[in-house]
């Protein structure tokens, strides 16, 4: 069985992911999503890739607790989390947050949480590829 | 006591390597000192904020290091 | 092209709807979905189907309202709303809403604005069909 | 005038009907004298919380009917 937390090079398929959340119990009547993609327009430059690096052992730890969290502090049924390390291009995903559960306030508090906290805890980076020049991304306050 | 270090993001770019080791002749100090040494050895290393981590658990300064010890010293996360 | 609103009887795609909105921007850099789903399970009763019941025009016209008030109300990119008209089983779905914004903040706000005032303003009636015979929900406060 | 009502969710299993007309004398009456006759015609008409629509836009009570409009009596609205 496909893990409910990955970090991977290749691209994933959205309809997958959540069609394996729902398959978990006939109890899911909501499923919340957050899909990051890459856009071509940051901070007033043209961005023509994005390069991830990852702390490799940490992040994927990082990434399991926070499922592991989510489920625990939200009264949702499953969370899954996917994030991509490569060279991504404008308009491709870069990282994927699923939660299943059987109303849909904490499935919206849950998964907005996950994407919150997981740029805060995972460690990895991110570094824009700009006509001008590569510059690493410096995260917002 | 021999300490492996590993630096991320724009940390390796500035310092002009991703992994280095430290050797120090005590057998366990703060990480404080570590980051001392290793400020002396790569003047380019920024003033941070940074977060480190050993053996891939996120710590403090004054965590002790000892021989054997995977270090990373890490910018602010940027993912997602 | 296919409509953003949308009411009907068959099933619907979650990847395709994603992929359309996807593909309207490449500024877009968060895409927030809620899926709601049928549960064998509501109140204290097995549900063995779920009948909806619409008033026809006017659910089409409070769907497409709601999609140009959340896109006007929140500072995203697009919405679209599927809502599905038909017996749905257990596990099947119901209903789809798919906010593209820039940032995610926006995203998750406007999303689940539209699913909450969906609710409230859209004609749109459900029956449980149960072991022990049928009953029209009667929606909480 | 003659007004088409229509009966939606609990309601039409309430009144065994799903649409019907009403004729009134008048020209013009508030939607609440429809209703008033709706509940002489229907006493199995519960007492409402209703939602009210004509010609497909939700109205209030004082809302004034018109020869030809179409009067929807709902109940709460329980899609999604």
């Amino acid at each position: 069985m496909t893990e409910l937390v990955r970090i991977q090079e290749e691209d994933f398929c959205l309809e997958d992911e959540v069609k394996r959340l729902r398959a978990i119990s006939n109890r899911v009547g909501s499923i919340v999503t957050f899909l990051g993609t890459a856009r071509d327009f940051s901070d007033d430059k043209d961005v023509s890739a994005i390069e991830f690096e990852q702390y490799a052992g940490m992040a994927k730890k990082a990434l399991s607790a926070l499922r592991e969290e989510a489920n625990k502090r939200f009264d949702i049924i499953e969370t899954s989390i996917i994030h991509r390390i490569s060279t991504i291009k404008p308009g491709e995903q870069i990282v994927l947050i699923v939660v299943a559960s059987e109303h849909r306030k904490a499935g919206f508090a849950a998964c907005e949480w996950v994407i919150d906290t997981l740029k805060e805890t995972a460690p990895i980076w991110k570094k824009e590829i700009t006509p001008e020049g590569d510059s690493w991304v410096v995260p917002h306050p | 006591m021999v300490v492996k270090i590993l630096f991320f993001g724009i940390l390796s770019g500035k310092t002009g390597t991703k992994e280095t080791t430290i050797e120090v002749s005590e057998g366990c100090v703060p990480l404080s000192d570590i980051i001392a040494e290793l400020k002396t050895r790569f003047p380019e290393l920024p003033d941070g904020p940074f977060i480190y981590a050993v053996n891939e658990e996120q710590v403090q300064t004054s965590h002790t290091i000892k021989d054997g010890d995977e270090v990373a010293i890490m910018p602010p996360f940027a993912g997602g």
